[in-house]
């Protein structure tokens, strides 16, 4: 009993974190009907900016980095993606209401990794004192590209039932998926943190705007979150219960695998709430266009409305969650 | 002293961009022009100055100023079967008449 | 292969963006583009792509594309006569033509 | 004697404050036909952070302020906001050659506040060491949305002698300039400041760039300020006249009724300052749409154009006026 | 309800917006449109959302609504012959039907 | 033979920088086909606030300068970009597949300075603590505007041996150039830097923004430097040789005369290989739309073509080279 209100009390306390708060400040503005807007470019530039950052800090980590320590995470981060896939679909296509390649399509999403959220994971941990492994973002891409190309293959698999044709496609699709702006930026971050010394430039730019740009980035996406609503109202309401429940189950899968890797390897609980983090999050700005490449006849209004709307607004929210129990269960 | 000739609007997401191109460029055409914008359709709200969160899924319109009426109407068909089968957008058609008409 | 169409042309400041929209879709419209710019004219500069003082006096055109021809006229004077009654602005009617005509 | 010749040593020292100075850079620059141009995203994204940083600032202050000493002060600021338009409708419509309606709006444009003004304001007197009640920049909205309003009454009683109809419509243009995004921008961050922790961000972010963007903007307003002069020309030169001489004696009055407040309750000789600077300030980015909105037969050349190119440089170059005669009369 | 005019679409490098609207100013125009935009032609790409180096090769597209076709004529003679001599961009010219033709 | 393989593992070092190394990846980015894009407008700010920064920068050292000391490397640097010039119309010339205004209006580009090799080089300098006297960046439009004057007249001569009438133009093609946005924002940070105090801002914002802003540019450049290739490949291939081997010379030619005036009047090293970093740029951003109005029968995709895709990127990396050549050669 104690316990629970404890972990309440955390709870709310790490609710007043600026991070989500510029979030539910966003969500306010856009229900109040604000005319208050970011300029796109502003945008890009902040998601830019995060993502050079996010790979450079990881790049950085990677060259001190023991080899054998990446491997259990990264294997762990990859099956994390597949399985949140394959759950997604098989939770999502038992219901009668769900046309077979949306709820696919928002399984793949959802399976895939969000840019914000992991940012906003890294930069509340940092505000808590919760260290992880320098390089544990860059499992980012372990778990996103795994998650959508479980997607892709489900997708092409439900229309065709020929197995060889796809498997080139995907070898293209993964290359495209490489050189979309959100992972280009993030992969060359990483490469330019592996082998040249960007520390000054990091140190004086990217470490000191990042949490201030995510500030920005917070009330752009709680906007959009509640602009999104609208859309989604118009789609089976089973889509807003897997909005809501998908990222606290996934968080659950990823923080349980992150415990796992703990006990096996000493895996730091900040590394297990980065894994949780990713696991609950679903992708709002890279993942998308992948998808409505390689599934078309899925409808994007529902997997990016469910994913943008409900998704992404419980899953930041439920950073304190899976720090809050890594506090109560890990003895940090 | 000008050439008539037809343009060709051509409204879709970022995302096809590099396909739209691509087809234009095949058809052997001198040029054309892009103008960033958004909208709102079937599929929803495109936003034009403000944060669009997936960059893809800006929208952009191309003009294209051209002599040859049935290229245009080839390109044209060519687009909105193909291309932008089951993508959102639109494409019309216009008269216009050209000044320095060699150019195209 | 083509239909005819026609296309309203209207350029307002983004103050009246709200209004013209709600017109539209009140008049039952399928969809419309927005495209930003600027221009000159009786009210002064309104620059499109420099720092613009008050943001909701920056110049948008809203291209529509629809079938009616009567129902394009009649957006069009109400435009004119009630939306825009004292502001900047201006509207105009051209003839397109349209493939995918059932969108519309 | 002395005493003037220390006065004017002073105020020009205060003249050479880089703040200033990019304000005038930006005039010569348009004067001399310079295409310079500062982008549109850029100058709203300045705009939000400025916005954000004072707005957040005031909040995490009022958290810990008395809400005794907060209410003459706000008092004061909308009798201020009040008596500025009223003061402008019975002058300027004295004049022959000035339509009431030009003359309302006008008046009303100064007797709300600027963003820029008071943000270098801020930075002016932080550079100088002038400490002032840290909430004293969430009076802008007392001051701004009272003489908005104002206007906006005085301009329909013109028109219609009936009173009941209006009343009605008040509440909606209160909300809707509320909705428009510099109010809402600065409403956002107050509430941030005051129901959140923003701490971190704001002094890693806000706190640090606020200078820098400021000199940015201070760049645009002066290019804007000479580019707007062209459209003045052509309307009466009495705007001109105001324009130059209302700051002055709006911030005379601001300083005057700050002072009492001083005297009465130990007010800040900076907080003072603060509602001499935000008196004498005329709105330029949150004000005109209101106002074309509400009074749409006056013309907005004439007030827009006397409070951007006269009004605003007036009031900015003002700053150093009110800091020197505080220095000088409330012994700081 | 409607009055027949003229559109005279002008495609040109920012460098030559001084010009251009010098010439539309000297005609006694009562006002015009400028929208941001990018393309390829025979001098290459002009890209129209990212990073353009030179400032001044960005595309403009100027829109012109008049009702004198004849000086509509000869503005985009002038145009082409002198101002866009050996400058990249191209003009057209469409029929359009504007509203408060007493504008124009 | 020690000493070379020294100069080698110097210049292998100064590689790893991250400022080049941003460079680098944007070309790999580019190369690989990344749909990464920096907007517009980011882009324009970024070269504002570096312009801003050099300007001011070079301003406030102005102040406390010795206008002795300024003379002989400002002539140096004008005599350079006339030298350069004339160098390249000879040789460019000798070619037959060469058009001759195409080669003099290159030859223009590259006696001409550019804005990001000036600022990569302050950047790295001071990342190796290779101090030159703050004032030097001034020495820009010194070699800027004769270089560009000088090829214009070249051209004007080769076309008309008229000379009276192109002597009244040539003043109007400066003040022209001058108001450029690049040239004005140079200028006024200047400017701004001897006349007002702009110490506080230029600390808090302009210096700190500085490296990383420059990191993000140097993105820009590598990806257009590789984009602008595919239109270069159609020109003659004498381009491409001058292209790379004229930053060499060039840079060559600037240290000589840089080091003759470090015996003459003890110029620090620093300023010597400020002097070599200008002389081996080519102009980028502001040169070539003064070229384009200047001289229109140019082919304007030759130019800037060589000077984008070749000339940038080789005195970007040929920075190390002259910093190491000081090393070793001026004992600092
Ligand atoms: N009737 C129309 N007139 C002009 N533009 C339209 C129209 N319908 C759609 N669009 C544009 O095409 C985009 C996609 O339309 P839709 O496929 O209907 O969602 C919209 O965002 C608009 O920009
Ligand atoms: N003749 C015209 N042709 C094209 N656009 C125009 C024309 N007149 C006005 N505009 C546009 O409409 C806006 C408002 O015009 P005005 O009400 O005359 O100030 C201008 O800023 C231009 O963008
Ligand atoms: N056929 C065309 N249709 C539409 N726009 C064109 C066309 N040709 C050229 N343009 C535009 O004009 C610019 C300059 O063309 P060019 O002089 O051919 O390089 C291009 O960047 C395009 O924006
Ligand atoms: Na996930
Ligand atoms: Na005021
Ligand atoms: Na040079």
């Amino acid at each position: 009993m104690s316990v629970a209100l404890d972990f309440l009390a955390l709870f709310l306390t790490q609710l007043q974190k600026p991070t989500l708060a510029f979030l539910l400040g966003g969500m306010v503005l856009a229900a109040l009907g604000s005319r208050l807007e970011i300029p796109d470019p502003i945008y890009q530039f902040i998601v830019l900016v995060l993502l050079l950052k996010i790979g450079m800090g990881a790049g950085m980590a990677l060259r001190a980095a023991d080899p054998v320590a990446l491997l259990l995470p990264a294997l762990g981060a990859a099956a994390l993606g597949l399985v949140i896939v394959l759950l997604g679909r098989v939770t999502l296509c038992l219901i009668s209401s769900v046309r077979r390649e949306d709820g696919i399509a928002t399984a793949g999403l959802f399976g895939a990794v969000s840019v914000s959220t992991l940012a906003a994971g890294m930069v509340i941990m940092e505000e808590d004192g919760l260290a992880y492994e320098a390089w544990a973002p860059a499992l980012y891409p372990f778990m996103d590209i795994p998650a959508l190309l479980a997607a892709i293959v489900l997708a092409q698999r439900a229309r065709t039932r020929s197995g060889s044709g796809p498997r080139m496609r995907l070898l293209s699709l993964i290359t495209d998926s490489l050189r979309g702006g959100a992972l280009s930026a993030l992969l060359l971050g990483m490469a330019l943190g592996l082998v040249s010394r960007p520390d000054p430039v990091f140190d004086s730019f990217y470490e000191p705007l990042f949490r201030g740009l995510l500030s920005l980035l917070m009330l752009v996406m709680g906007m959009e979150a509640f602009a999104r609503l609208a859309e989604l109202r118009r789609v089976a309401h089973v889509y807003a219960v897997y909005g809501l429940l998908a990222p606290l189950v996934h968080g659950a899968l990823g923080f349980a695998l992150g415990w796992a890797i703990h006990l096996a390897t000493g895996f730091s609980p900040g590394g297990v709430v980065m894994l949780a983090v990713m696991a609950a999050s679903s992708s709002d700005v890279s993942g998308p266009p992948t998808l409505r490449v390689a599934i078309p006849s899925a409808n994007a209004a529902v997997y990016i409305g469910t994913s943008t709307s409900i998704g992404t607004p419980v899953a930041l929210l439920s950073i304190p969650l899976w720090m809050t129990l890594a506090e109560m269960v890990l003895q940090t | 002293m000008t050439t008539p000739a037809v343009k060709l609007t051509i409204i879709v997401e970022r995302l096809l961009k590099p396909q739209v191109e691509r087809l234009l460029q095949q058809a052997g055409l001198a040029g054309w022009s892009i103008f960033p914008g958004g909208g709102r359709g079937t599929h929803g709200i495109h936003r034009s100055q403000a944060a669009q969160l997936v960059r893809e899924f800006a929208i952009i319109k191309f003009e294209v100023v051209l002599r040859d009426r049935a290229k245009a109407e080839a390109l044209a068909q060519e687009l909105t079967q193909d291309v932008m089968a089951e993508q959102p957008g639109l494409v019309w058609l216009e008269n216009v008449e050209v000044l320095r008409g060699a150019k195209f």
